[in-house]
């Protein structure tokens, strides 16, 4: 589970270097779920400046290469205006924003990914 | 999934100034509909949080400190609360919402769901769990 | 000058830094999870009560009613407002220190 | 200056609170400007639960009654994925997300405020 | 147990809330800004340095890097481990509590 | 505008674990062109963003602690560290990155940017300033 919102806080780093080096060890990373502030690491409207690494899109690259489940809390996300086609076609919104390889869903994909993995880690604030 | 797993959801942020508390808050009755093994604890400025009398009217926010009533009725019914952390504050068990729960084996006989544990108590608690999540 | 500060004093080193560094004349408002500094019977209560000798110390009101904590809780010698004095703090000083 | 996101803090909520408080004393609010974590105040996308306050479309409201100057830092907006049209066009995005009421300037609007104000409050974390 | 502990223990409670809470057969892992609890000489150096009788602490290297902190500074006792180091320790113990 | 403005940042927050620091720096950065008097204070954690050799290559994340060096260009020459936090953490001055600036009326003699302060001397600089920024 990542708590905070990219750049604020350095738990969206920590969980990045924890999960490659993770899946370098050979584990299964059943799902990364996003929550509070967390939501934010699944905007694609970022553009951190050129000489500094792109979350965002470090997170796509990642799932894309792993097939990795990447999960935003729906009521987290509606809170802080992150929105899929269907949330925003849900709530009259003109546009969304969420990054490829992301999708929303609710928070029994976090008490799922709790009963069915072996550990559960949490980098937040 | 062979068992229940035992889920121990840990407070430790104050109401109002930060969401940690209310998002903690709907986690754990969501969580509630799995059927896992829940309890809570609340360490630190996390016991502000079971503070009665909350009344966020003037400050414009939304007052989710009533939700804590209703873990009972999720069957959420183990709440415990640090002892040291009420003792560094100047609280009593007095100054807290007092919670319970309907226990359907004794008639529905109302009991209280907060238990008052020391530092050693909770230690031995946290231990006993599978899953810990701190908010 | 006017101090405000928004943390609780057992989770962050703020208003121990602010009433270090605030002088005399100076007025010190306890604003969100501040306002648990204005608890009395706590273990930062001296620290708080001593001060108040020296400065003027305020709390927020709305933030005190959300956190359920009442009139008849708090140091004595604490002063509380609302945000209409919030503004009047804000004028009465000619600089603001936000703690943040 | 307003330095935290909406509902994640208060800071957000205090920020409002004064705001009224002064505009009743009869004061005048030179510029709000949003800084940090802030500058996700600025978002037309939320969709908070309709029991709470929607804070976003708070600030725009107020904005147009009072014709208040809401300031989005750039440098700060491009970290975290808030756009109006002129950005999306200049960074590549295929559509923005600022709120009515709000617009995307440099840091040097929280300096010139800073001079041009009688008193400079924060409010963050 | 693993603990991971990622706040400074200048500015918040969670490291000394950690280890007055951690068992004897507990891992405890600094990271992030966490790893200031890690120096020597410091006014939290003992709180530290007692643990180290009863608990096995490990800092983040990569962290203590970014942060300036040599290996000669760190308390003696305390074990440095890179993320793979985070990731054995995650396995190695049957469960994890991440205060934050 | 009838005269410059006493700005003095106070510096709060370590670096690399929030963006504050880094924030912040490009608030005085950008602030040093609007030819205000300009100081900083570093208070607290803070002290730790002047820490020498910072490296943020393992962790992924941009090391911004070179800028620093760049304040006495931007005639950002007046650091005012606080003696007490540095003490809390074992830390000296030979800790903290040798900043420096050249000074014009002295044919560009490099000069130090760095004051050690104690808190009565912090306290008086703060009651000289009209504009105190946190971050």
């Amino acid at each position: 589970m990542v708590s905070e919102g990219p750049y604020t806080h350095q738990a969206s780093d920590s969980a990045y270097q924890f999960i490659r080096a993770a899946l370098a060890a050979g584990h299964e990373i059943f799902r990364i779920f996003f929550y509070h502030d967390g939501v934010n690491n699944g905007t694609r409207l970022t553009t951190p400046p050129q000489d500094d690494r792109h979350i965002v899109n470090r997170w796509s690259e990642l799932a894309t290469e792993h097939d990795l489940d990447l999960v935003l809390c729906v009521a987290a996300a509606q809170r802080r205006g992150i929105v899929d086609p269907d949330e925003a076609k849900r709530n009259g919104k003109d546009g969304d924003n969420i990054a490829p390889g992301f999708r929303i869903s609710g928070l029994g994909q976090l008490i799922e990914a709790g009963i069915e993995s072996d550990r559960l880690l949490v980098f937040g604030d | 999934m062979s068992r229940a797993k035992k889920f121990m959801y840990i407070n430790r942020h104050a109401p109002c100034g930060t969401v940690y508390a209310v998002e903690g808050l709907e986690v754990v009755l969501i969580g509630a509909a799995f059927e896992q093994d829940v309890c809570m604890a609340f360490i630190g400025d996390g016991v502000f949080q079971l503070q009665q009398d909350q009344d966020t009217a003037d400050t414009g926010m939304k007052n989710f400190s009533p939700a804590y009533r209703a873990l009972g009725d999720y069957e959420v019914n183990r709440l415990y609360v640090e002892r040291e952390s009420l003792q560094e504050r100047g609280l009593t068990e007095e100054d807290l919402m007092p919670l319970t729960w309907e226990d359907e084996d004794e008639d529905w006989a109302e009991k209280s769901s907060i238990y008052i544990v020391d530092q050693a108590q909770l230690s031995d608690l946290m231990d006993e769990q599978d899953i810990i999540l701190n908010f | 000058m006017l101090h405000t500060v928004n943390k609780s004093p057992f989770e962050s080193s703020s208003l121990k830094t602010c009433l270090s560094l605030a002088r005399g004349d100076a007025d010190v408002l306890l604003i969100e999870d501040g306002v648990y500094g204005a608890l009395s019977g706590s273990a930062h209560t001296s620290l708080v009560a001593e001060a108040l000798g020296d400065v003027r110390v305020y709390a927020l009101e709305p933030d005190l009613k959300a956190r359920g904590l009442s009139r008849d809780r708090l140091i004595p010698g604490i002063e509380v407002v609302g945000y209409d004095g919030f503004v009047e703090l804000a004028c009465a000083n000619d600089k603001i220190q936000n703690w943040l």
